[in-house]
């Protein structure tokens, strides 16, 4: 049986990655309001009707071969237009959070921003713009893609806006009182978090 | 394709063929009678006569220039119910016309009948007639083809044909079983014969009558003079509107009417039993005249002469064959049929409809839905 | 005139209201109808125009038998009935009983206004300074606070808003009959009693209803105010909740044990406005909040005042109630509003839209941008607005809006003459009722109306603050595109009545989860309390059609109740009035003038008036009277005419319309047929301010009295034909709907025969197994058919054929062929045509050629023979409206989107692993059928739409299907090698045409039965006594086909009902000595109440089905076709007279 | 009126004069605000990126520690994407039974506990439902009469949890706006996204949105925000958007506070009118400032 046109060369079976997704848009009757509503749907590959219909067929590469979900810019108003009351900002986070789960190289851009993002929140609790601002354009492994930003950043340091401040580290002292290492502010909260993760 | 014969008139003259014809009919074609118009014996004037015994047939005389009445209704009362055997009736284009619509209102049937038609030249009113017949009417009939064919018109002396069929635009008969040739046909050799229907051409067959073939020149002929009386009809469709134009003016050109009601009478379409006017509905108190002059200080009698004609223009325009009995009846020279034919051609334009054209054509009114003609009903139904 | 023991209230007088009305009132009920609203008519008052003719039509759901026992003018400008009794501004508050005895509790409102004494002159809303939004243009207008609720009623009384009221008492001081009453007067009797522990409190309340001239009296504490009221008498009582010793509720609890029908409203602050809801509940009448500000305080206690004192409580008792409250509209200016309803003026609601094309709206039915006055040059109607929206709470289709949309697209069309751009946006556009589909194809080909498949998200402006709506959307490629617009209407969809909650509680019905009245099993009309149906939209939205159909299956039944509860068949002879033959005497005009409380005297003269009657000729007296609207004066009218010789009466008033039903009464006491009466209207032209000069005045006067006296003369009124009817029925067809309709008939005492031609009864329903809500159709088909064979009026034939039929309405004769061979003539008053239809053959989609392509019906058979595993399957492809709504079958057949979704869902359920794909054009899941779509969605069945230019291809290869289509989303093919391809291929009629020609009724171009009106007249056909139901009519579910099959039998039962039937008393006859038989009558007439008798060589017409229209007389060339009370010289005569004047 | 302050990472750093005129305002208009002790980030639209847990955790541990001061008075934020998280974890934990559960597991790592027992509001909520316009109006200082201000919302003030304001048709600064006298410049932006999620990740996309807002806004003095990624987002790229769009589409951008703050007579130092990037001389000028 062929379920899905031959030549697109779509894996089967991999669709039990997608099911928390399709379960979200299931009930999607392609009316269009989402794709209408966006804002961002001019720069998308696929708009995002298409890309529930892919989804409610489990067509899980041709997804993650598209960079909407990445597009998604939380506006939040297909959510709220939608007539069958679907989640789909969230469904778009959940894309973002299965490529990033995957390592999906396409996506590395994206899935290292946040990625940087919550190191620093691990790290410091809150976040210093500098530190993961560098963290991000290093995992990128792009020299030149900060320079699009550097007129910016000298501007807000010169605002003050961007501090040099060295962030605080909570010291992990041994049994003799000697600093060990440093820890992230949030490590402990940070691997509870992923356990209960796995758990479920 | 028709089928078509001849009727040979070599040596003879056009009447005694025509008439050998008739006498066929009933002698060979199986005809239970002939219904033909014909001098009568007692006067100089031509009646359609019943006939049938053959040799009755001798003073037949279509080809005369005049027709005292539309034969239509005497067609209608021979075929209202079943007559009991076919007849074959020689009629004009506009009787044949006029029983169509009569067929339609119920007022006769196609069942019994075979429709023979003649190419008309056009007919003189009654009373020119007989000045013109003289004492010959069967030499006149003639005198007055030969007048046409040679090219000198129809007009003799002050005499001329009606305006009535100098407007008429159906000089042949399209709806007939059987039509009898002229126009664009060697007269001097032979007349055609045309079977127009499967009832005709049966008819044909059994009168064994030699081929022939429709001339070369009959369309031509037959559209030239179509063409001459459409010329004539519109005109007089203008002239005749703008002397009704208003109230006023309609009710001049009606003024001499004195509800004899001969129009009535005369016109073929006219089917009632009684006219609404002659019955209880315009019998008014005495009263009421005095009331009526009363307000306008004046009141021409007789009273309703505007109203009649406008009713019977609501009523038969778009039965209107235009055969210009209801002038030819007209006591008071009224040019009633000018009105009737004007008012006919908008109401009979607007339904899409000729009266006689078709038995298939059902009348307006019978087709009528209330959602038509938006401007007058509304458009809703 | 056989008349039934047994009343029925109808709580709603929308048109379902007023058909189940009138289907009771026919039958000869005594009927209640009430309407919470101060008019009748329920929101078609405002639509001008219905689908397919896009005009109104109501008024053929008039009688069209007995017809003189009911008002024969436009419908939506009134109606009275003998049987019905209408009260407006009324609620349903209360009931008690069992089925069959309910005792009811109605409340009317005062509308301040006397009705009988208002004139509608219009004076007070000249000068009352409130502008309130009108509601009946949608707020389109503005309207005073003391208004018309409908511009176009008759008799049309002015009502008082009071709400917007601000009680300055203007209207009341220039009324010219003093209709207007606010009881100021009375107030002096109103008897407040204020409750408070705080003085402050008391005082100042006393201060300000003292100054409002009410009597007040006060009590510290509840000790003390229950003492008082044990004393005196109080007319309400403001009662504080928090009082140290005994708090408001205890007080009320027991002020209600003393004097319980005391009106007390509650006192509260914001802190207990919880317990003054629970007081509420013990029977508060209301609660004021704390603190008080004067402004708005005395207007509540204003209006609770005349709630309180005006408001009249009726009790009644009542066999069954009908609940035809409607249907309320969504709001889209509530929830989430994206398209800036209320915000931008050029979005309007489809209901205000029908007000701006109508003559009657805002301007007069040119349609202008509310927002400029601007042309409107281009309109988009977004559908699903409100509906099929879980964020607006709507898992349904409001059914009705696609066909309103693209009726109003037509409107728009037609009204600017083609020039009007229209676009309708729409998700599935449901064309699922008879000719539906038809006419949406010429409005899209013949008109012009662009179709959009794409659902708007938002509207904006253009910027510019010019008023131009700008819609951006994305079509379903998913391009963007961006339109302006001049309009936007918004296809608003259903919500419950106000009120729903409170009338089920009243009566106990069970409301469904939006609200609606939920309704039994296989009945549109029994809610879940017996003896209680419900009738139209309460029960979810429908079109005319589908209301009128209902609210006769709800009549249906309440008569069925009462009948059953012994109500039904006692006789109550009514009293034969003996009229005082006048045919030989000459006309004697007894004129009656009204002098109208004096206003009219200052212009016009009623000396001068009275002494130019006398001159008439057959003027024999003149009478004036002051008020005739008044008791005292119709009982001097009556007066005089005792003993008088008088035998016409010409009575020169106001609103001839009003009078029809007093008439009848002083007909009957003054032993004068009514037809010798004559109302004419002067106080129109007599109405001083006219600008007119008094002999003007005269003049115009002496007109119409000359024409009304003209008519007078010429009235010959004969007696009033009746026709004896056969009390039997005949019902052709033993499915579902035919036993339904005959048992219907049979259980109201008639015999009835049913002529099945298969050899069981039960047609259709034999194969069907089960319903998408679950219920059995088995089951329903054993008890029909038990009941059928058990049924001791019901004679059933088998295997049985129908041979020739002729006869008319009350007398129908026909021949069948029973299944012996036998031959048989039956004679019956009614027919009931019930032919059935059956699924549609297919040769489409290389169906036949292997075994895995089926139809729904295959399908559902194999089910059920367990031919079918659906463990097994691993996809499973359907196919909708196989050759179907395209032509030649251009029609949708309903009932297959259902069927689709029902066995997908099964398929679902049975094995979740399955693929189903469904490919269709528009899914019809229609009402709150939406439900299962949203389900079917959820359960994971892949829906692909296609179009009917681009249809799914079928091959079959090694005896599989193949199936490739196009997926426009994912813009590529599909290609499935399904295990089960289905095909839902409709529904066709069985038997429709040629029994058709056996009992002379027509047939539509599909061949199912042509009914006489589409909307109005449903189940009848042209053929007066000839009625249809169930798949004969068109396709329908089964419980569509029951309310279908009992609609038809309620029209059939009140033929039945008498052994003789009156015609009108204006009917057509024939003077034969005139008739030239031309048959033109014949082919003219509307009703086919005429004929061509060829033995007596004569027209005949049969006047029972005669409705009086004068179409004959009209198309007759001499008047040999006459219509009894407009013969051609009494026409003449009032032509005359009304000329007579004229300069 | 008290408020517990939840500043958010933002206002200590790109929107350091967010955080000072909203403080600054706040005060002059008699609410006092008490900064959350020991807040976190709320995880921003990153957590959400890398675990739905982590997003919920993030932003439910500063509700508990709200609910630890024990001071009976709302958490407000300016920061709009910082209220749609902490009010995201309120909605959630209510549809989610199961919820509430694992976020506390995962808090009582930090010794923490949430009940629900706080409740979550913008600072426009705030301004506009219990200062009240009306209530403003008569200590405005300083008339901004004829000062044509563009009102944006932006997105995450909005949707999907305003519960003060349409989500589509937003109205509610407009009273504000008109209560310090200054005019409303009509446009039809005022929800419209701007791009600033995606300006890190998307520039392209980004730089498209934010110069459609400031293409329509030309024709107002300035533009008022209340979410610092879209006051960032719409004054930091003027420059590039106006090269790329070959038109000149500067125009200053502040802060609600800010104008309120300047209405009611504040310095510009306590409102930090300095940080702000874009703000013209002639603008400057003209509110002499």
């Amino acid at each position: 049986m062929t379920r899905k046109q031959t030549d697109l060369g779509i894996p089967v079976g991999e669709s039990d990655l997608l099911e928390s997704v399709q379960e979200k848009v299931r009930a999607c009757m392609q009316c269009g309001t989402c794709s209408g509503s966006c804002a961002n749907a001019f720069a998308m590959d696929l708009t995002p009707r298409h890309l529930w219909r892919l989804a409610q067929l489990g067509e899980t590469e041709e997804i993650f071969n598209s960079k909407t979900f990445y597009l998604c810019s939380a506006c939040y108003y297909c959510t709220l237009r939608c007539p069958r009351g679907l989640k789909l900002t969230e469904t778009m986070g959940a894309l973002k959070r299965l490529a990033a789960d995957q390592g999906i190289k396409k996506h590395k851009q994206s899935s290292n921003f946040y990625d940087a993002f919550i190191k620093t929140v691990e790290r410091y609790g809150r976040v210093r713009e500098i530190e993961f601002i560098n963290r991000y354009f290093f995992s990128l492994k792009d020299p030149f893609l900060p320079l699009g930003f550097t007129s910016l950043g000298l501007k807000l340091m010169r605002k003050g806006k961007i501090s040099l401040q060295l962030p605080i580290l909570v010291p992990i002292k041994d049994d003799k009182g000697k600093v060990k290492y440093f820890e992230g502010r949030f490590d402990k909260l940070f691997r509870k978090v992923e356990e209960l993760e796995a758990r479920s | 394709m028709a089928k078509t014969a001849k009727i040979d008139v070599k040596e003879q003259n056009l009447l005694t063929a025509l008439r050998g014809f008739f006498k066929a009919l009933l002698e060979d074609g199986d005809m239970e009678a002939l219904l033909v118009p014909q001098h009568l014996p007692m006067k100089n004037v031509v009646m359609p006569t019943l006939v049938t015994d053959p040799e009755k047939s001798n003073t037949a005389d279509p080809l005369a220039p005049v027709f005292p009445m539309n034969a239509a209704k005497m067609v209608s009362r021979l075929t209202r119910r079943p007559v009991g055997g076919r007849i074959a009736v020689v009629l004009r284009p506009c009787e044949i016309k006029a029983f169509i619509e009569l067929v339609k209102l119920k007022q006769g049937s196609m069942d019994e009948v075979i429709l023979v038609s003649m190419d008309c030249y056009g007919t003189y009113g009654n009373v020119d007639y007989t000045r013109f017949a003289g004492d010959d009417g069967a030499d006149a009939s003639l005198r007055f083809y030969e007048n046409v064919v040679s090219g000198k018109g129809t007009a003799w002396e002050d005499i001329d044909i009606s305006p009535a069929c100098k407007a008429c635009e159906h000089p042949v008969s399209e709806s007939a079983d059987l039509q009898i040739g002229m126009l664009g046909v060697d007269t001097k050799d032979h007349l055609l014969l045309k079977a127009m229907t499967g009832a005709g051409e049966d008819l044909l067959e059994k009168l064994g009558l030699p081929e022939g073939e429709e001339p070369e020149g009959r369309k031509k002929a037959i559209e030239d003079l179509v063409s001459d009386r459409v010329a004539y009809r519109d005109k007089m469709f203008e002239e005749t509107s703008e002397a009704t134009s208003d109230l006023n003016k309609l009710t001049a050109y009606l003024g001499n009417c004195v509800n004899c009601y001969n129009c009535r009478v005369a016109c073929p379409v006219c089917y009632c039993k009684e006219c609404v006017f002659v019955t209880d509905v315009f019998d008014h108190e005495p009263s009421q005249y005095l009331k009526w002059a009363k307000r306008k200080g004046l009141i021409k009698m007789p009273t309703d002469t505007v109203f009649y004609h406008m009713t019977r223009l609501a009523h038969m325009s778009t039965a209107c064959i235009g055969c210009g009995q209801c002038s030819n009846a007209c006591p008071n020279d009224i040019p009633v049929m000018e009105i009737f034919r004007t008012i006919a051609s908008y109401t009979q334009r607007a339904f899409d409809y000729e009266a006689g054209r078709s038995l298939e054509e059902e009348p307006p009114l019978s087709v009528f839905k209330e959602s038509e003609y938006s401007e007058v009903t509304g458009g809703k139904d | 005139m056989k008349k039934k023991i047994g009343s029925t209230l109808v709580v709603g007088s929308g048109i379902s209201g007023i058909r189940s009305a009138l289907d009771m009132a026919e039958q000869g009920y005594q009927v209640t109808l009430i309407d919470k609203e101060p008019h009748l008519g329920g929101v078609l008052t405002q639509l001008d125009y219905q689908f397919p003719t896009d005009h109104c039509g109501m008024c053929k759901m008039l009688p069209l038998v007995e017809r003189d026992s009911s008002s024969q003018y436009c419908l939506r400008k009134g109606l009275f009935h003998e049987n019905i009794d209408i009260m407006l501004s009324t609620e349903l508050v209360a009931m008690e009983g069992e089925p069959g005895k309910f005792q009811v509790t109605l409340r009317q409102k005062s509308s301040i206004v006397d009705q009988e004494r208002c004139i509608g002159c219009g004076e007070c809303a000249r000068v009352c300074p409130v502008e309130a939004p009108d509601p009946f243009n949608g707020g389109l207008t503005d309207r005073k606070a003391i208004y018309l609720p409908v511009p176009h009623n008759i008799p049309n009384a002015y009502v008082v808003d009071l709400d917007a009221c601000t009680h300055c008492g203007e209207c009341e001081k220039i009324c010219p009959t003093h209709a207007i009453d606010f009881g100021k007067e009375e107030r002096k009797k109103f008897r407040i009693l204020v409750v408070d522990d705080e003085l402050i409190v008391r005082d100042s309340l006393k201060e300000w209803l003292l100054d409002e001239g009410f009597d007040v009296d006060m009590a510290e504490s509840g000790t003390e105010a229950l003492e008082k009221m044990s004393k005196e008498h109080f007319h309400l009582k403001l009662l504080d909740i928090k009082m140290p010793g005994m708090d408001g509720v205890e007080v009320l609890k027991r002020a209600k044990e003393i004097r319980p029908d005391l009106p007390v409203v509650m006192m509260t602050a914001y802190a207990t406005v919880e317990t003054a809801v629970e007081a509420m509940k013990i029977g508060a009448h209301d609660y004021l909040m704390k603190p008080f500000d004067p402004d708005n305080l005395i207007p509540l206690i204003v209006n609770l005042y005349h709630d309180i004192q005006s408001a009249g409580v009726k009790e009644m008792e009542v066999g069954s109630v009908i609940l035809a409250g409607g249907f309320d509209s969504y709001d889209p200016s509530t929830g989430k509003d994206t398209y800036g309803y209320g915000l931008f003026p050029n979005v309007v609601t489809s209901l205000q839209f029908e007000r701006m094309v109508s003559g009657t709206g805002p301007n007069q039915g040119k349609i202008l941008r509310p927002s400029d006055g601007k042309e409107v040059k281009k309109i988009a109607w977004f559908q699903c607005v409100g509906s099929r929206d879980q964020q607006a709470d709507a898992d349904f289709c409001s059914s009705a809006c696609c066909m309103f949309a693209i009726k109003e697209a037509l409107l728009a069309k037609e009204k600017s003459e083609g020039q009007i751009d229209t676009t309708i946006f729409y998700m599935d556009m449901r064309t699922f009722g008879k000719d539906f589909q038809r006419y949406r194809d010429r409005a899209e080909k013949e008109s012009g109306v662009h179709f959009e498949r794409s659902r708007v998200h938002s509207v904006e402006t253009t910027g510019k603050d010019d008023g131009t709506l700008r819609v951006a959307y994305a079509d379903t490629t998913g391009t963007k595109h961006e339109e302006d617009f001049d309009l936007v209407v918004l296809a608003a969809g259903q919500r419950p009545p106000t009120g729903a909650e409170e009338v089920a509680e009243t009566c106990g019905v069970v409301l469904n989860p939006w609200g609606f009245c939920q309704v039994e099993g296989f009945s549109l009309s029994r809610t879940s309390s017996e003896g209680v149906l419900v009738g139209g939209s309460f029960s979810g939205l429908r079109d005319i059609s589908e209301s009128v159909i209902q609210a006769s299956s709800a009549s249906l039944e309440a008569s069925r109740l009462i009948h059953s509860k012994g109500g039904g068949l006692a006789e109550e002879v009514s009293p034969e009035t003996g009229f005082r033959d006048v045919s030989r005497e000459m006309p004697q005009v007894l004129a009656v003038l009204c002098k109208c409380g004096g206003t009219l005297s200052e212009s016009a003269d009623f000396d001068e008036i009275s002494s130019w009657l006398e001159a008439q000729g057959s003027v024999t007296g003149v009478h004036a009277i002051d008020s005739l609207c008044t008791h005292e004066g119709w009982d001097e009218l009556k007066e005089t005419l005792q003993g008088n010789s008088a035998n016409r009466i010409l009575i020169a008033s106001c609103m001839p319309y009003v009078y029809a039903r007093k008439l009848r009464e002083l007909g009957r006491s003054a032993e004068l047929n009514p037809e010798l009466m004559e109302v004419v209207d002067i106080r129109t032209l007599a109405f001083p301010g006219r600008d007119t000069e008094k002999e003007a005045v005269h003049q115009e006067v002496r007109a119409v009295l000359s024409m009304g006296i003209g008519k007078l003369k010429g009235m010959d009124p004969l007696p009033v034909a009746t026709s004896r009817i056969v009390q039997k029925a005949l019902v052709v067809g033993g499915g579902i709907a035919g036993m339904t309709a005959g048992l219907a008939i049979a259980d109201h005492g008639f015999e009835v025969t049913l002529v099945e031609k298969a050899a069981e009864l039960g047609g259709n329903a034999r194969t069907l197994h089960r319903t998408i809500e679950g219920h059995s159709p088995q089951e329903l088909l054993e008890e029909s058919i038990s009941k059928v064979e058990k049924h001791p009026l019901i004679r059933t034939h088998t295997g049985a054929k129908i041979i020739y039929s002729q006869g008319h309405v009350g007398n129908f004769s026909t021949s069948i062929e029973k299944e012996d061979g036998q031959g048989e003539t039956l004679d019956h008053g009614v027919t009931v045509l019930a032919t059935g239809g059956i699924e549609a053959k297919t040769e489409s989609y290389s169906y036949g050629e292997s075994e895995a392509i089926l139809t729904q019906h295959d399908l559902e058979e194999k089910l059920a023979e367990g031919g079918v595993e659906p463990a097994n399957l691993k996809t499973v492809a359907m196919i909708q409206c196989v050759d179907s709504r395209e032509e030649p079958r251009n029609y949708c057949s309903r009932i297959c989107c259902q069927s689709a979704l029902k066995n997908a869902l099964f398929f679902k359920k049975q094995n979740p692993e399955t693929d189903i794909y469904i490919f269709y054009r528009d899914m019809m899941s229609y009402g709150f059928m939406e439900t299962y779509y949203s389900e079917a969605r959820k359960a994971g069945v892949i829906f692909v739409p296609y179009d009917v230019g681009q249809k799914p291809e079928v091959s079959v290869e090694d005896g599989r299907p193949r199936l490739s289509a196009l997926d426009p989303i994912l813009g590529r093919e599909w290609l499935l090698e399904p295990d089960l391809l289905v095909l839902s291929t409709g529904v066709v009629p069985d038997a429709g045409r040629e029994v058709a020609e056996q009992f002379g009724v027509e047939v539509n171009q599909d061949g199912f039965y042509q009914e006489a009106e589409s909307k109005w007249r449903p189940v009848d056909f042209i053929k007066e006594g000839v009625f249809m139901c169930g798949l004969a009519h068109s396709p329908r579910s089964i419980a569509e086909s029951v309310a279908m099959a009992e609609a038809a039998a309620q029209r059939a039962l009140r033929i039945l009902n008498s052994d003789r039937l009156a015609s009108g008393s204006v009917v057509a006859e024939v003077r034969h000595s005139l008739c030239a038989l031309c048959e033109r009558c014949v082919a003219f007439c509307p009703y086919e109440a005429r004929h061509h008798d060829e033995d007596e060589e004569m027209i005949v017409v049969n006047e029972l089905m005669c409705q009086g229209c004068g179409s004959c007389a009209a198309v007759c060339p001499n008047s040999a076709s006459v219509l009894r009370g407009y013969r051609d010289q009494q026409v003449f005569e009032v032509i005359d007279a009304a000329l007579e004047n004229v300069v | 009126m008290k408020y517990i302050y939840y500043p958010g990472c933002s206002l200590e750093g790109t929107a350091l004069e967010y955080d000072a005129s909203t403080r600054a305002a706040m005060g002059a208009l008699g609410a006092e605000l008490t900064e959350l002790n020991d807040w976190t980030c709320c995880g921003a639209s990153a957590a959400d990126a890398i675990s739905y847990l982590l997003s919920m955790v993030l932003a439910a541990r500063n509700l508990a520690l709200a609910e630890g001061m024990d001071m009976d008075a709302d958490i407000m934020i300016p920061c709009s994407a910082c209220y749609l998280n902490l009010r995201k974890v309120e909605d959630h934990v209510q549809q989610d039974g199961t919820l509430m559960g694992k976020i506390n597991e995962a808090l009582e790592e930090e010794g923490l506990a949430y009940n629900g027992g706080v409740k979550v509001r913008h600072l426009l909520d705030v301004m506009v439902n219990d200062i009240d316009p009306e209530a403003i109006a008569p200590l405005v200082k300083k008339n901004l009469a004829g000062l044509g201000v563009a009102v944006y919302y932006g997105c995450q003030a909005l949707r999907p949890y305003a519960t003060y304001d349409d989500h589509e048709q937003p109205r509610s600064l407009e009273p504000l706006i008109k209560a310090l006298g200054a005019d409303v410049h009509p446009w039809e932006m005022g929800a419209k996204c701007c791009g600033a999620a995606l300006m890190t990740t998307k520039k392209d996309v980004a730089m498209e949105l934010t110069g459609a807002l400031l293409k329509a806004a030309q024709g107002a003095d300035c533009i008022v925000t209340v979410c610092p990624m879209c006051e960032m987002n719409l004054e930091a790229f003027q420059e590039p958007v106006s090269k790329a769009r070959g038109e000149d589409l500067g125009i200053p951008v502040l802060y609600l506070p800010q104008l309120i703050g300047l209405a009611l007579g504040l310095s510009k130092k306590e409102l930090k009118l300095n940080l702000n990037l874009a703000l013209a001389d002639s603008f400057k000028q003209r509110l002499s400032i």
